[in-house]
């Protein structure tokens, strides 16, 4: 979409050099952001509930062969294909450039998870379910969300909206890395930065400039705010 | 045409033929009308219990959102297209034989674009709240999107329901009254209610007329527009398979193809069912059955056009989408060719087919059961291998998904009859117009000639 | 009343009357009215530092506490260990202190032992108990029958388990576990001359060398060595360091490598000389500290002229350009650092193949300089218990000299292999305590079970004796209420202490465990008065500890200690004819040695190379798969001399063709529901094989045999098993 | 008031209206009932102008007014972003302008017809249940008791079969 003067663009890269594949930062999501447990069965029938995901890629045979790690989430495109299927606004698109999804408004289309390309919308096919006292680890920033909605990655938006309170309370912009998704801020290699793109000296900024830079199905035209920087390579930060 | 020339033509006789269907129930009726009843009890008993469980009940899962529910929605509004088509274009044609099918095939097209308007609402994660959905000022201060095209299929339908529901009560309108004419007690009443005091004044006729001409030119691009917009639930979005220009047409096409299948299935039936031979003739059947290998010969070419210009640009994601297609449900998809391609074309060419009840019973329930296939191959294949391999998945219905189909076939079934027996069947009028107002003799040279008088 | 107020209290109390439509109570809805005790503000969540258990790495984190419950563990931004991160499974650990099937209260054994009946008992009854029995062993001059089974204690834990011990009278306290670093210390006393754990200065390093060390996984400390990774590989702006793995299996770490060396196992001390002799060949090699190990180089290179490259490719199953090429990266980047782990020490001749792995620290000169290796801090505590002294404790278990046995913060019933006899012999001792969380297999099978608290609820001091180079004492501090009638370990021993009376409570004197942490801690801070010290103490607590700021000048090792090994031939249980196959056993990333299964977090979280959930495979490669008819997912029997189980298999292609691997960490008996019956421990394949000369353990060094069952492994996986081939489509 | 003759063929139902207009009848007061459409000239000629595809025309109007008014109104009355298309969205407004105007067409078009039929009728109509069975009726208006001797007296010289009136039967 045309991106108008504003103040925050959130953004995220994702250094694939740096990537471990270790899954910290889906534990850390699903902390965050109450995700439900899914057992066996229920993953065994597709219904897992992961927000972010760490997809594992095989390439080459023995002994020259590779496994790629690909961490994905809500891509945030600027020019989503799951918002204007959404005959509700459950999905619409703020002006930080956020892709919202409003548990409330949904009504289970599933039409957003299906034109999704990145497939990372997940749907509650049945009520979440916490034995107690697992309930008690909740996160109350978060809505745990009902069966028949769709939910996904948020960018923390939780985080985000406290980052932003905390600055206007204090007369000013919000800092860069003040406001940390879960996951970037427990990478232990640091793969994750999440940042402000409107603001060109930024972190995250700055790293979405390496010449390392893509951006997954560029060529559907989604526009995504997360910028993967290529590994694997012998290629420098730059 | 319906009555041989020789034979004495009594008016009264063919009312009362064409209204057999609205005798007194029988024992088998009311035993058909349970097990029907039962069936979609059933179905609402499934249902119910997906509204409490919640989807987890359905087959569906990530990536696979989308299953039997919208299958059966495609489905269904495919057939409705039967009808409208059949009897709007026929009657702009002025074909004479469509005269004794018209009744049954607009029947059938309400019935089967009810039952699909159900599907999208049977599929929804909160079906409770499908409200949203429809436009009205709310507290909310927010309307639904029309940018959606789920939007769309709400209003085609709802036109579609309503358009379809008023074409038929049109033509339903003057066979209303000589139903009332011959019905006593509470039949009487609820009839004289709906006929609307009709009496048949020539200028009451001249309007009906031009009604009902300016409805088939009205329904026939309403028609075209629902199945289109079907279509664009599908080829708007980025989905690999489904994101194809030829979809609008390919689909319409094939909801034709599947409507005149069923149409000349339901003619069978009810001929059987009312012993209606004598108004439905090998003629009619002929001349449908032409109708169909049309259809189905356009069917295959898109359905070649769409195929060939995947192979051909080979893109990698589109590719996949077909090779995991053709080879998970390989079975599946050599069904669907045989059904709506190989069969039809090679069978219908011969006169002698066209003209036999029980091969073009099996060959158009062939053909549905090939339709049914083709929605289920677009949707479910495409949604499983997705763009991202990582998420690749399957779907199988689940016994709650196939049980609501089942009672969606057979709730159709049971309004259709009951329509049946509350009302004319076959368009009584019109088939009475041919052979009372039209038809006259003419002797020429030394021949006695059958003549048709034409109103334009 | 003001109106806007009024409108507050009429939209809250319709809210609520609202929400009360559809809840029990107003669960959701913080009541206002009611000022809350304890301080706490409605919506407003803290951060308490503390530290992570979950791994001896010690890790700093930070609880967030809103309304008196824990809510997210993060990482602590002031430690030095783990700078603000944290891995899967310190995050998890929140699920073990909320863990539906924690035990709540004392529990003594109702029925058949190992029958799982329980019936519960007070505190009070619990310590009588357990001080009466204890009370007659001493009485009866029995004092050294009473054990203790931990894994490895560090800071004041340590402390006052020695005193008590000590005070009592027994000297049976085994302190073993999975992720000890015995291997590791020996290495570096034959090698160096120390008795240290190398800690690697990763970040600084251009060149990295892992023979079979998994530091993104299990291996030492995690989360800081992933740190310093991510740091190596592209923090500095014009250098990406380089990583090339050596195992026979591709891990997660190996996944993360530039060139992956699969060497057969038990051939990695042989790469290691064949690299070296390169080295000495090429001559690039630090010649000053090759002198101060007492070596010479032209003496070295003739007793290595046996590996040449093609001699090594050969018996290590890499290929001669691979080595040469490695050979020249070790050569030419620096600084260059070589790192040693579990698949070279679990094998016969694990101390000598890494010992040869240090020679190459050695020719490239990284010890003791940056981007090399360093030595953690001497003050860091021992590394506790022996292999040795575990198999030792074992035989007097079967000699039935153990009467009453405590385990505590490990479950051996499952993670000690069952050629050990541990299982087998847990039955001559005949009275079984298990403190723990939740009932673990060892739980399982005990006469009383002490219900302890969470890490969330306990005080403790944790002094890492891995991954620092400084000094650091990690402070932990209950930070949430306890939930249940649990305890802390140490305040029952003090509890015991008391009851017991006479000696040990001499040497037990303090009123509770904190009060011996703060007094070992002013001890540290050099004995400050009293109010500077409370001032202080309140520092640490906000900061998470002591935190030395600079590392000690770098250890150097004694001069003239390194000694070739003389032999590199390993040897395996079970003959290549009848069991094919080498098994390899590692730590699951995320259960580790299983102490990680009972968290649903964890056990649905993909394993990161097989993207398998809730379960334990076994992978094998495609060729050895197609050979034995086995596709992804198919149910095999994997048949070793000590056993037989049934596992679904995982094709995988990063594995050599002769080696299966399994991963340990499932397979629990008990473990509470998320952990119970999630099929077999594979531990029980392990022979009763060990490196005899050394007394080191050889898990690595069975052989098995596999055999396809059925096409029904009811294998879940996150990642589709074909389209993890196709990253075509991604254009990745 | 109103005379129906009832008749049994298309010849003497033709043939009486031949003899009304002989007597004086306007064709415009005669009129046919039948079940059956029969050709216009068969009985009477319908005179009347069709104003019913203006009804229709003004429903398609109004329909199409009515959605372009909901889907681009509403849209920039309460304006959401989603992905990149634009507020008021040409497309789908005009796909949802479409489905209103054929909706109001198609409503127009039947209410259009009713009224130009006169229907529904709720007077008592001058009626024979008969002529559902292919019977002809040809009804009349007279204006005095002469001019009905003269019509029944034409009706049942033509054969008719009986003659109905609109009024309360007896």
């Amino acid at each position: 979409m045309s991106r108008q003067a504003r103040f925050y663009q959130w953004g995220m890269v994702i250094d694939l050099d740096r990537c471990t594949g270790c899954g910290a930062c889906v534990v850390a999501c699903q902390a965050e952001n109450n995700v439900a447990l899914v057992e066996k069965q229920r993953f065994a029938e597709g219904r897992d509930m992961h927000w972010l995901r760490i997809e594992r890629y095989w390439e080459g045979e023995f002994p020259h062969v590779r496994a790629r790690f690909l961490p994905m989430l809500c891509q945030h495109c600027g020019d989503a294909p799951c918002e204007p299927v959404c005959p509700v606004y459950a999905s619409y698109h703020n002006d930080e450039g956020l892709n919202g999804q409003v548990y409330n408004r949904c009504v289970g289309t599933r039409y957003c998870g299906n034109n999704c390309p990145y497939a990372v919308r997940v749907f509650n096919f049945l009520n979440p379910d916490w034995p107690q006292p697992l309930p008690d680890q909740l996160n109350p920033d978060v809505t745990v969300r009902s069966r028949g909605v769709m939910e996904k990655c948020t960018f923390c938006i939780q985080r985000i909206r406290r980052g932003k309170e905390t600055a206007k309370s204090e007369k000013r912009l919000v800092r860069d890395g003040e406001i940390q998704p879960a996951c970037a801020q427990t990478c232990p290699p640091g793969a994750i930065v999440f940042g402000n793109l409107a603001d060109p000296d930024s972190h995250v900024s700055r790293l979405a400039r390496s010449p390392r830079r893509f951006r997954l199905f560029e060529d559907l035209g989604t526009d995504p705010s997360v910028i993967y920087l290529k590994g694997g390579g012998h290629e420098h930060a730059g | 045409m319906s009555m041989p020339a020789d034979q004495h033509y009594d008016a009264a006789t063919a009312n009362a033929a064409m209204l057999s269907s609205t005798r007194p129930a029988t024992w088998r009726w009311y035993l058909l009308a349970l097990l029907l009843g039962a069936v979609v009890a059933c179905g609402l008993y499934a249902f119910s219990y997906q509204v409490m469980t919640g989807m987890v009940v359905t087959g569906k899962n990530r990536p696979v959102m989308w299953g039997f529910y919208i299958t059966n929605f495609v489905f269904w509004v495919g057939l409705s297209h039967s009808g409208t088509m059949v009897s709007a274009i026929l009657r702009l044609s002025q074909a004479n034989w469509r005269r004794p099918i018209l009744r049954g095939a607009e029947a059938m097209t309400v019935f089967s674009i009810m039952i699909g308007g159900l599907f999208p609402l049977i599929h929804l994660g909160r079906n409770w709240t499908f409200y949203y959905m429809i436009p009205y000022p709310s507290q909310y201060g927010l309307w639904p999107n029309f940018r959606s095209p789920l939007l769309w299929d709400m209003m085609a339908i709802t036109t579609y329901i309503i358009g379809s529901s008023l074409f038929l009560y049109l033509g339903l309108l003057p066979d209303l009254a000589v139903a009332r004419d011959r019905a006593g007690g509470w039949r009487r009443l609820f009839l004289s209610v709906l006929a609307m005091g009709w009496r048949g004044t020539a200028q009451q006729w001249q309007t009906f007329g031009r009604a009902s001409t300016l409805m088939a030119c009205l329904i026939i691009p309403v028609a075209v527009s629902v199945h289109s917009i079907v279509a664009w639930d599908f080829a708007v979005t980025l989905v690999p398979g489904w994101h194809s220009t030829i979809f609008p047409p390919y689909f319409v096409i094939g909801a034709i193809t599947s409507g005149v299948a069923a149409v000349i299935t339901l003619m069978i039936i009810i001929r059987k069912a009312f012993h209606l031979e004598a108004f439905l003739q090998p003629l009619h059947f002929d001349n449908l059955a032409k109708l169909l290998l049309v259809v189905t010969m356009l069917w295959s070419y898109f359905y070649f056009a769409e195929v060939f210009t995947t192979w051909y640009g080979h893109q990698p994601i589109e590719w996949e989408v077909f090779r995991f297609m053709s080879d998970k449900y390989r079975l599946l998809l050599l069904i669907m060719l045989f059904g709506n391609t190989v069969v039809p074309i090679s069978c219908l060419l011969w006169r002698r087919v066209r003209r036999s009840i029980p091969a073009l019973l099996v060959i158009t329930l062939l053909i549905n059961v090939a339709m049914f296939i083709e929605r289920f191959l677009i949707i479910v294949p495409s949604l499983s291998h997705k763009n991202m391999p990582f998420m690749w998945g399957s779907y199988t219905p689940s016994l709650v998904e196939s049980t609501v189909m089942a009672a969606a076939f057979s709730g159709f079934a049971l309004l259709y009859m009951l329509f049946a027996k509350f009302f004319p069947i076959v368009a009584i009028t019109d088939v009475r117009e041919e052979t009372e107002a039209l038809r006259g003799t003419a002797v020429r040279g030394r021949a006695r000639l059958t003549t048709l008088v034409d109103e334009e | 009343m003001k109106r806007r107020t009024f409108l507050k209290l009429t939209g809250m109390s319709s809210a609520s009357l609202a929400l009360s439509g559809c809840q029990k109570s107003n669960e959701k809805l913080i009541p206002f009215l009611v000022a809350p005790e304890d301080g706490t503000v409605p919506g407003q969540a803290d951060d308490y530092a503390s530290v992570c258990r979950q791994c001896p790495a010690g890790c700093g984190i930070l609880v967030r506490v809103s309304e008196g419950r824990a809510k997210k563990i993060e990482g602590n931004p002031l430690h030095p260990v783990n700078r603000g991160r944290l891995c899967a499974r310190g995050q998890a650990a929140l699920q073990d202190h909320y863990h539906p099937d924690r035990v709540r209260q004392p529990l003594q054994r109702d029925g058949e032992r190992g029958s799982g009946r329980f019936a519960p008992i007070s505190w009070d009854q619990a310590l009588t108990l357990l001080t009466e029995r204890m009370a007659g062993l001493r009485t009866a001059g029995q004092a050294d029958r009473l054990a203790l089974f931990t894994p490895p204690l560090t800071g004041s834990l340590a402390t006052l388990v020695g005193r008590f011990r000590d005070g009592y009278g027994c000297r049976q306290h085994l302190a073993w576990d999975w992720l000890n670093t015995e291997w590791l210390r020996r290495v570096s006393q034959l090698s160096f001359g120390i008795d240290g754990v190398p800690d690697y200065d990763l970040a600084e390093a251009q060149y990295l060398l892992s023979f079979g060390a998994d530091f993104l996984e299990t291996h030492l400390s995690p989360v800081r060595y992933g740190q310093s990774f991510g740091a190596m590989r592209q923090l500095r702006p014009t250098v990406r360091g380089r990583f090339t793995y050596v195992g026979a299996r591709l891990s997660l770490t190996a996944a993360s490598a530039d060139r992956w060396l699969p060497a057969r196992p038990g051939t990695e001390g042989v790469l290691a000389l064949g690299l070296a002799r390169e080295l000495l060949l090429r001559g690039v090699f630090d010649q000053a500290a090759l002198q101060a190990a007492g070596l010479e180089a032209s003496e070295l290179l003739g007793q290595l002229s046996a590996y040449t490259p093609r001699a090594v490719s050969e018996s290590t199953g890499v290929s001669p350009a691979d080595l040469q090429a490695t050979a020249t990266d070790l050569a030419t980047i620096r600084p260059a650092l070589i790192m040693a782990g579990d698949a070279v020490a679990w094998q016969t001749n694990g101390l000598e193949a890494g010992s040869t792995i240090q020679l190459l620290n050695i020719l490239v000169g990284s010890v003791g300089h940056t981007g090399g290796l360093h030595f953690s801090p001497p003050t860091a505590p021992g590394a506790g218990s022996s292999f040795a002294d575990l198999r030792t404790f074992i035989r007097q278990m079967a000699a039935g000299r153990i009467d009453t046995l405590l385990v505590r913060g490990t479950d051996p019933a499952y993670s000690l292999p069952p050629a050990l006899q541990f299982q087998a012999q847990l039955h001559k001792v005949p009275f079984l305590v298990s403190m723990t969380r939740v009932l673990d297999d060892t739980a399982q099978m005990a006469d009383l079970v002490l219900p302890e608290h969470s890490d969330l609820e306990s005080w403790d001091d944790v002094v890492p004796d891995r991954g620092v180079s400084q000094q650091v004492v990690g402070l932990q501090q209950p930070v949430v209420s306890p939930l249940h009638d649990s305890r802390s370990f140490p305040d029952v021993l003090l509890a015991l202490a008391r009851r017991l009376g006479g000696e040990v409570q001499r040497s037990c004197p303090w009123e509770n465990y904190p009060a011996l942490l703060r007094e070992s801690m002013r001890q540290r801070l050099g004995n400050p008065a009293e109010a500077a010290f409370q001032q202080e103490w309140l520092g640490l607590q906000q900061q998470g500890g002591l935190f030395e700021a600079t590392p000690p000048a770098n250890a150097r090792p004694p001069g003239g200690t390194f000694r070739l090994p003389s032999q590199l031939g390993s040897s395996f249980a079970g003959a290549a004819e009848a069991f094919p196959l080498f098994l390899q056993l590692y730590l699951s990333p995320f259960f580790t040695d299983g102490r990680g299964a009972h968290l649903p977090w964890l056990q649905q979280l993909p394993d990161p190379m097989t993207t398998t959930v809730w379960d334990v495979w076994v992978e094998i490669n495609p060729v050895t798969a197609q050979q034995l008819g086995i596709v992804h997912g198919d149910l095999v029997e994997v048949t070793s001399m000590a056993g037989t189980i049934e596992l679904p298999a995982v094709v995988y292609p990063g594995i050599r063709p002769e080696v299966v691997a399994i991963p340990i960490g499932q397979g629990h008996r008990a473990g509470g529901r998320y952990a119970a019956g999630r099929r077999v421990n594979p531990l029980q394949l392990l022979a009763d094989i060990h490196d005899e000369r050394h007394s080191l353990p050889a898990w690595g060094a069975t052989r098995v045999q596999l055999r396809r069952l059925s096409a029904t492994g009811h294998l879940v996986a996150a990642g589709h098993a074909e389209g993890s081939y196709r990253r075509d489509i991604l254009g990745l | 008031m109103e005379l129906l003759g009832v008749f049994a063929s298309v010849e003497q139902a033709a043939a009486a209206v031949d003899r009304l207009v002989q007597a004086g009848y306007d064709q415009a007061t005669i009129t046919s009932v039948t079940s059956v459409p029969y050709p216009p000239g068969v009985f009477v000629h319908t005179q009347r102008r069709s104003w019913l595809h203006w009804v229709t025309a003004g429903g398609a109007l109004l329909g199409a007014g009515a959605g372009f008014a909901l889907a681009a109104g509403t849209a920039w009355l309460y304006p959401v972003q989603t992905g990149d298309k634009p507020i008021v969205a040409l497309f789908p407004t005009g796909i949802i302008a479409y489905e209103f105007m054929m909706l109001c067409a198609l409503l127009g078009t039947m209410i259009g017809m009713f009224l130009e039929m006169g229907l529904p009728e709720f007077k008592r109509r001058a009626y024979d249940p008969e002529i559902a069975n292919g019977l002809i009726g040809i009804a009349v208006t007279f204006a005095d008791e002469t001019q009905r001797h003269d019509a029944e007296q034409a009706l049942y010289s033509a054969g008719a079969l009986r003659i109905r009136t609109d009024e309360a039967p007896a």
